[in-house]
């Protein structure tokens, strides 16, 4: 099979460096790398190096295709793993399925990227929908909200943060109080916030990313609103406790991976070495994104491991479907893929900022 | 130094205006023919962008570079053609039925941003063909039914008439035929006294109109035409894409556009290709450039970017008139040689003309 | 009339692109004086007066003016030299009113105050001006433009001004007050005129002294008096050649200038 | 039936009436001169005619066609060609472009043809081109046949301008000043111009002129205007003996 | 209540609009050239003031100043270097150096050591603060944005109305070539503009600052002043305001009062209809050629 020669295996990975996601698409970029260099330094995978081509995908899924088409045909990769967002995904799982290269853990949640089944398909990040519906059950459970409304993003994304709150109230024989929307990009909330002022709710669910999220908060409690706020994963971000000051203290949200800060008391060893290495390679602190792209080539490697000198990605597909993958130092849940299922995690826990930071408030949510 | 003698008018109409540069195209054409077999997947990938590109470069030259009318919004034109193909394709029909319909409605598209067009020039028409590009975007996003909205649209690969094309040479093969039977058209038109009454518009409404040119009936055609090819355009970017999102769509599509048509020189053919090849190969460019680069640079988000823009600042700066006005100044030095005079195309100061007074 | 040379062209080159428009211009003008240029059109006139406002850059050649080369310097450095140009086709400002033309005309001028009175100067040599103050410039008759392109170039108060067919589209009657005023400000100011007309009537009959240009070369030059007795002028510059058979005029014509 | 006659014509800029309750009648195959001070209206009402500006009153009535309302381009193919004072012309196109544009007034049939260049596109092309040399024989062009307009002379393209509007193939010529920009030596050329114009093409003009030699060389009638209204009428030599005329426009 | 809120709210939103479109139009009233790079010269701003203000840790007032001076210093420069050598070419060039020159501003900053890709808070000391009058309840940011804008406004009425700037830069774009007959000194009359345009937008960036902090694509904001500016009649300054503060009003009510999304089009929608009614927008310029 291609990518894989006596001594190399090459696998690729289409990250937004220059786009709306570049600030996941660097951190990933950052922990792969890292990855990859301590695997050689140890020898390699059955004494092959593992080689990363990256590819810069800008979200548009125009360079998105032609750099997959790059990625397969020239660097001849064994499988691509880690693509950032929907519109670079879904255009390239075609290309690699018809090369027979396994596409891996893409960051997006969109369906198309486990289902129709697809052998050579595997996804890893929890659909914002289903995280979202965990989340706030478990909130209403512990905190006991009356009347919830949701501002969220108005695009695929948005939607299923809508749907996961819809359900969650529903079995709670709960409605949204109010509803209302903003488009993607989008940098001034003041209406919005007002209307859903307006109906007086006491928790806010946000199908936010950073900036939105932030943004809304402020202006939200300049109007004088004192609800809770509720994000997704995709408001679980370090920028926004890093950046949303006061506005944003006591945002929850949900994440399978907590954001690690090297000075807290609690970390394990294991933690701390880990984020030196990082910071000594990189000159920054690691953040979630980080942790996210050292862990998919983590997951990727020890399939690899255990798949054998003779891989193939036959081989590999087996090793991968057939395996579970432990929780991790870094705070990762349990990941596992069956001959049947290319969804390889369904839990995720609550987190909450606290004083600037964000801080896991609850245990593995599941169903 | 080479001479054309005339014997007749016709020689004026001809393809090609002499037997060495029929050649030269029958090369090129020779070549672009086994390339899909010589080249690796991934050049032929580029070609078969560079071809979807040329057609939008046709398209948008026509009416930016020959009629004067800057649009700001044209992938709104491209992403009717793709969509429309997509869910036609997706219902069973063949390109050759799904693609003209896409074209149509596309020109239908281009007609109704035209009519209210009529009265705007420069840089009121941008805008409003810009706003154009938003609505249509927004719309794609909200008609569900039909678009799937953001969730996006997987398109299957094309059916020609009976048969899928399964091979990627076949598609190429499409896509190089619609791209020689555009640039073909559009020549055609332009050789002809349509594309004279549209370069009329261009160079003065008033004069136009005392000659006999029907302002409002040739800015409509004009943009129907231009929507149209690039309508064509978006029906191969549907197949090639093979997904298609609203968010794709966007502004940022449009410039390119028209930095595309820009660089490759405004009011010529060869500039939409030139054009066209630029942008696509740029950014292979770039991350060859990369390469040389130390590793402390290169890992660098936003590079990228950056060199993109610098490159083209460096192009327009050394070149005003895009990459064709460079090209034509070569060949002239070569035909010339060894007559050709220093400082011959030394740029002489020049001053802007007002576009605010018509 | 002081005899020391205000202006002086060596050799002068200058090209669009590959056109090359003069081809090695030799020419002087004594301070105070009003020369003229003749020639047929497409001879390199106006490529002439382009070429010493700075508008175009020569390949080669000097200008002096006034003591210093100014070739191939920025047309604002060298009108604020004291050159002032009424360029070919008016080239007025076609938005802004017609005062606001007067004014930028008086752009490089130090004293303030000293404007507004040339204004209203100008306001008595072109009455219908100051009924038009208020209009855009771009909205004035071909020949009102034309007037307020000269008025423009006078407001700035030059040591040497250039004329492109001042008297292009005026009536006959502005055509003599027109040249009336260059003769006035040429005594009262002793400006010096650099003047290049196609009624060579009046262009010769006003100025002191006479280059002729063909095909971006000087092919003749003399002084008013001997130029109007040349055969060559008298015919194709005044029209005076008794025979207009045309056939004959034509053939004539075609050995002339093909 | 008159050939060619604009009634009562009115045209109010604003505060500023440019043209005054001007009426006069053109005959088929004369040269007809308007004159006037600068300012007095002669372009405006050439504006009027070829319907550039929709009259503030009046009307413009073509071989017994009123012309209210048509719309401008329709103007050229009853038969109305026209020059601009301040050349109108296109710029980045050949002077061949811009003379076979003069011909799109007369070209037939749909640009579906033209998309695919069909023989008969090729024949109109052919003979379009053919009407066009002819003109530039007439007119002496053929040196700038292939050169762009941009880079012409002031005086070639005041020539060019002319041809182009000869292509269009009227009935009537309106030419706003032609020989502003000419020499005396080219100002006769135009004066046999206009002359085989009127004489051999048999086309009427209506011109606008400040030359008086040329005007009275060519000219059959003169109408003269001041402040947009008739001052006086008849033939050159009456006309510029007219006193209120020699006061207002000739000078003493 | 609702109304009075949602109109202070569109007010405030539509100077910032208004600001950035009134750079649009300084430099296309001089050169028309349409700079698609304003957005990103805001974005320059913000991250400009964000290192005096947060990273040196300057006071507040100090680090606005700075910020001004030295985009003011960038705008210039830019004109100089990118804009002056192409002057007279084809306007297309320009406007392609201008959206190539965004695209740099945008890499660059998301490469400069300490600006990246991350959203930054700049706070002013007026920042977080509430006015409450009753049910009312208005922004401290808003009232700053609204009072400075209205200063800045006058500041710059007052310089082209006493300085022959105004009238010549006009001059120079209408007619280039009769501009450099006249003597007008185009180059430095545009760097000038150009200096004062950029200045202009660091000067809005840090009133943006505290509402959308600042982040490498702050200036896509610009994409809504587009909009304003041709609404406002593009290349009129009182054209801008007023086109800032339409877009920014129906904006805010839409978001309140029509169905989702139409507070994300209004702006384009409404530009659509205002050039239906009047081609060239509410203080037109444009004209017909006279013939
Ligand atoms: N912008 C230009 N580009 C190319 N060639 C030009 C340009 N302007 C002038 N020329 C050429 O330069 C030569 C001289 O032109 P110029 O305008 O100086 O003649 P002129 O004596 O002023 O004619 P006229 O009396 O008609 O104004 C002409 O042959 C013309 O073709
Ligand atoms: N579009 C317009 N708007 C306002 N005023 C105008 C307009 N067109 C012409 N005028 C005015 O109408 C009057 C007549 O203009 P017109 O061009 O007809 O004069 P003309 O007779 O052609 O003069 P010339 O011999 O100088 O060309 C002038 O005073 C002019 O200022
Ligand atoms: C993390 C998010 C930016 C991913 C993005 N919303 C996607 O699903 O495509
Ligand atoms: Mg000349
Ligand atoms: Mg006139």
């Amino acid at each position: 099979t291609q990518g894989v020669s006596k001594d190399q295996i090459v696998i690729g990975s289409l990250l937004d460096l220059s786009g709306p996601a570049v600030t996941l698409g660097k951190g990933i970029q950052n922990g792969m790398i890292l990855r990859a260099e301590q695997v050689n330094a140890a020898g390699g995978i059955h004494g092959r190096k593992l080689k990363i081509a990256i590819e810069d995908s800008g979200y548009d899924p125009k360079k998105a295709v032609l750099g997959a088409q790059k990625l397969l045909s020239q660097d001849k990769i064994f499988a691509m793993i880690g693509s950032i967002g929907t519109p670079v995904s879904l255009p390239t799982i075609p290309l690699c399925i018809e090369r027979n290269v396994p596409h891996l853990f893409p960051v997006t949640a969109h369906k198309g990227n486990y289902e129709p089944f697809h052998k050579l398909k595997f996804a890893s990040f929890v659909p914002y929908q289903y995280a979202v519906e965990l989340g706030l059950k478990e909130l209403l459970r512990v905190n006991g909200y009356k009347r919830v409304a949701i501002l969220h993003q108005d695009d695929e994304f948005g939607l299923e943060i809508l749907r996961g709150a819809e359900k969650a109230l529903g079995e709670n024989k709960m409605a949204l109080v109010e509803k209302t929307t903003y488009k993607r990009g989008a940098t001034e909330f003041g209406s919005q916030m007002q209307k859903l002022r307006a109906a007086n709710p006491d928790l806010i669910v946000l199908g936010t990313i950073v900036r939105e999220t932030i943004g809304a908060m402020a202006t939200g409690r300049q109007l004088g609103i004192t609800a809770d706020f509720f994000g997704s994963s995709a408001a679980y971000m370090p920028a926004v406790a890093k950046a949303g000051g006061k506005a944003v203290e006591g945002l929850y949200a949900t994440s399978e991976t907590p954001t690690p800060y090297r000075d807290n008391p609690q970390n394990s060893k294991l933690l701390n070495d880990w984020m030196d290495q990082y910071q000594a390679r990189f000159k920054e602190e690691a953040d979630l994104w980080a942790v996210s792209g050292w862990h998919m080539v983590d997951m990727f490697v020890n399939a690899a491991q255990k798949a054998g000198p003779g891989l193939s990605s036959e081989s590999f597909v087996k090793t991968l479907e057939a395996l579970t993958y432990p929780r991790t130092f870094l705070g990762t849940p349990e990941y596992g893929w069956t001959p049947t299922t290319r969804q390889g995690n369904m839990q995720t826990r609550l987190q909450q900022i606290r004083n600037g930071r964000w801080v896991t408030v609850s245990d593995f949510l599941k169903a | 130094m080479r001479f054309i003698f005339k014997t007749h008018y016709e020689q004026d109409l001809r393809l090609f205006k002499h037997g060495l540069s029929a050649a030269w195209y029958m090369a090129l054409l020779a070549f672009l023919l086994i390339a899909p077999w010589v080249l690796p997947d991934y050049y032929r990938t580029q070609l078969v962008f560079i071809y979807i590109y040329s057609i939008v470069g046709f398209g948008l030259m026509l009416l930016s570079g020959f009629t004067g009318q800057i649009s700001m919004g044209h992938a709104a034109f491209l992403a009717i053609g793709a969509y429309t193909e997509a869910i036609l394709q997706a219902k069973g029909f063949p390109f050759v039925v799904s693609a003209p319909i896409a074209v149509l409605l596309a020109a239908a598209a281009g007609v109704i941003i035209g009519l209210p067009a009529l009265r705007l020039s420069g840089i009121y028409l941008a805008i409003a063909t810009l706003a154009f590009g938003f609505i249509v975007e927004e719309i794609l996003a909200r008609w569900e039914s039909v678009t799937h909205g953001n969730s996006g649209l997987l398109v299957s690969q094309p059916k020609l008439l009976f048969g899928k094309i399964e091979t990627d040479w076949g598609f190429y093969y499409l896509c190089m035929v619609c791209a020689v039977i555009a640039g073909f058209a559009v020549f055609n038109l332009l050789r002809s006294h349509t594309g004279r009454a549209f370069i009329a518009i261009r160079d003065s409404e008033v004069s136009a109109q005392s000659m006999g040119v029907n302002l409002s009936r040739y800015k409509t055609l004009s943009f129907a035409l231009s929507a149209a090819i690039t309508g064509l355009a978006g029906a191969l970017y549907a197949h090639q894409i093979r997904f298609l999102s609203p968010e794709q769509f966007t502004i940022a599509m449009s410039i390119e556009f028209l930095m595309m048509i820009v660089i490759g020189g405004m009011g010529s053919l060869h500039g939409a290709v030139f054009g066209a090849i630029f942008v696509i190969g740029l950014p292979e460019l770039i991350s060859v450039l990369k390469d040389y680069l130390p590793q402390a640079v290169s890992e660098q988000t936003g590079l990228k970017g950056t060199l993109f823009g610098v490159i083209m600042i460096v192009i327009v700066l050394f070149e005003p008139q895009g990459i064709y006005g460079r090209w034509i100044k070569i060949r002239t030095y070569f035909s010339l040689f060894p007559l050709y005079k220093r400082g011959m195309f030394m740029r002489q100061k020049s001053y802007q003309k007002s576009e605010r007074v018509h | 009339m002081s005899n020391d040379v205000i202006l002086r062209l060596a050799n002068i080159e200058s090209s669009y692109g590959p056109v090359q428009a003069i081809r090695g211009v030799s020419l002087e003008v004594r301070k105070g004086a009003i020369v003229t240029v003749l020639g047929a059109n497409g001879a390199g006139k106006t490529t002439i007066l382009k070429t010493i406002s700075g508008i175009i850059d020569p390949q080669k050649g000097t200008v002096w003016f006034d003591g210093e080369e100014i070739q191939r310097k920025n047309a604002d450095w060298i009108v604020r030299r004291g050159i002032s140009h009424v360029p070919e086709g008016r080239e007025v400002f076609p938005l802004l009113t017609v005062r606001e033309n007067l004014l930028m005309g008086a752009y490089t001028r130090k004293d303030r105050d000293g404007v507004a009175p040339d204004i209203e100067r100008m306001f008595v040599y072109f009455p219908i001006l100051r009924e038009r103050q208020h209009q855009e410039a771009g909205q004035l008759s071909g020949g009102q433009q034309q007037m307020l392109a000269i008025a423009r170039a006078l407001m700035s108060r030059p040591k040497l001004l250039l004329l492109d067919e001042p008297s292009l589209g005026l009536s006959p009657k502005l055509v003599k007050e027109i040249f009336e005023i260059i003769k006035r400000v040429n005594q009262e100011e002793g400006t010096t005129m650099l003047l290049v007309e196609q009624n060579a009537n009046i262009a010769l009959s006003t100025a002191d002294y006479g280059y002729v240009l063909e095909v971006g070369r000087v092919v003749m030059q003399d002084t008013r008096e001997r130029l109007l007795e040349k055969e060559d002028i008298k015919e194709f510059y005044l029209g005076m050649s008794a025979d207009n058979v045309r056939g004959e005029k034509r053939w004539k014509k075609k050995k002339q200038w093909r | 039936m008159t050939f060619f006659k604009v009634e009562n014509l009115t045209k109010r800029f604003g505060g500023l009436t440019a043209v005054d309750d001007v009426s006069f009648e053109v005959n088929k195959g004369e040269v007809y001169t308007i004159i006037g001070p600068n300012g007095a209206g002669k372009t405006t009402i050439f504006n009027m005619i070829s319907l550039i500006y929709a009259p503030t009153s009046g009307r413009v009535v073509f071989e017994d066609r009123d012309l209210t309302g048509v719309p401008p381009d329709k103007v050229v193919s009853y038969g109305i060609g026209r020059t601009f004072q301040n050349i109108e012309l296109f710029e980045h196109a050949t002077v061949l472009q811009n003379l076979l544009i003069g011909c799109h007034a007369h070209a037939k049939g749909s640009f579906l043809s033209e998309l695919l260049f069909l023989p008969s596109v090729k024949r109109r092309e052919l003979e379009h081109r053919e009407r066009v040399e002819k003109v530039i024989d007439f007119l002496d062009l053929q040196s700038v046949r292939e050169s762009m307009v941009s880079g012409l002379p002031y005086g070639i393209r005041k020539v060019v301008e002319l041809a182009r509007a000869l292509c269009t193939e009227p009935k009537m010529l309106l030419l706003d000043e032609p020989s502003s920009g000419l020499n005396v030596e080219e100002t006769s050329d135009m004066a046999f111009w206009i002359k085989d114009i009127k004489n051999d093409l048999g086309i009427t003009v209506l011109m606008v002129e400040h030359d008086m030699s040329l005007v009275s060389r060519v000219s059959d009638r003169v109408l003269a205007v001041n402040y947009g209204r008739k001052l006086a009428e008849g033939t050159p030599a009456e006309v510029q003996s007219n006193r209120d005329v020699i006061a207002a426009y000739l000078g003493e | 209540m609702e109304i009075l809120q949602l109109t202070i709210a569109g007010v405030a939103i539509g100077c910032i609009y208004a600001l950035i479109a009134l750079g649009f139009v300084l430099i296309y009233k001089a050169t028309e050239v349409v700079n698609f790079a304003q957005g990103d010269v805001m974005m320059l701003g913000g991250f400009v003031a964000l290192t005096f203000a947060v990273i040196w840790g300057f006071p507040f007032w100090l680090a606005v100043i700075f910020a001004v001076l030295v985009l003011a210093l960038v705008g210039a420069v830019f004109n100089r270097v990118l804009l002056v050598p192409i002057i007279g070419q084809p306007t297309f060039a320009a406007v392609m150096i201008t959206l190539a020159a965004g695209y740099v501003m945008r890499g660059v900053a998301s490469m400069v050591p300490g600006w990246g890709t991350d959203t930054y808070a700049l706070k002013a000391p007026y920042s977080d603060g509430t006015l409450r009058l009753g049910d009312l309840v208005v922004s401290t940011d808003h009232i700053a944005i609204i009072v400075l804008t209205a200063l800045l406004c006058a500041g710059l009425f007052l310089f082209f109305k006493f300085t022959r700037v105004g009238i010549a830069m006009q001059a120079s774009s209408q007619n280039q070539l009769a501009a450099n007959y006249m003597g007008i000194p185009v180059r430095r009359i545009n760097t000038l503009i150009w200096g004062i345009s950029a200045g202009v937008a660091a000067f809005t960036a840090i009133l943006l600052a505290p509402i959308t902090f600042v982040h490498t694509n702050m200036g896509f904001i610009g994409l809504k002043a587009f909009p304003a500016a041709v609404v406002g009649g593009f290349g009129s300054i009182p054209g801008a305001i007023v086109g800032g503060l339409i877009i920014g009003l129906v904006e805010s009510y839409a978001g309140f009062y029509l169905p989702e999304g139409f507070k994300d089009v209004a702006a384009y929608v409404v530009v659509l209809l205002v050039l239906m009614i009047r081609p060239s927008g509410i203080f037109a310029e444009m004209r017909r050629k006279k013939v």
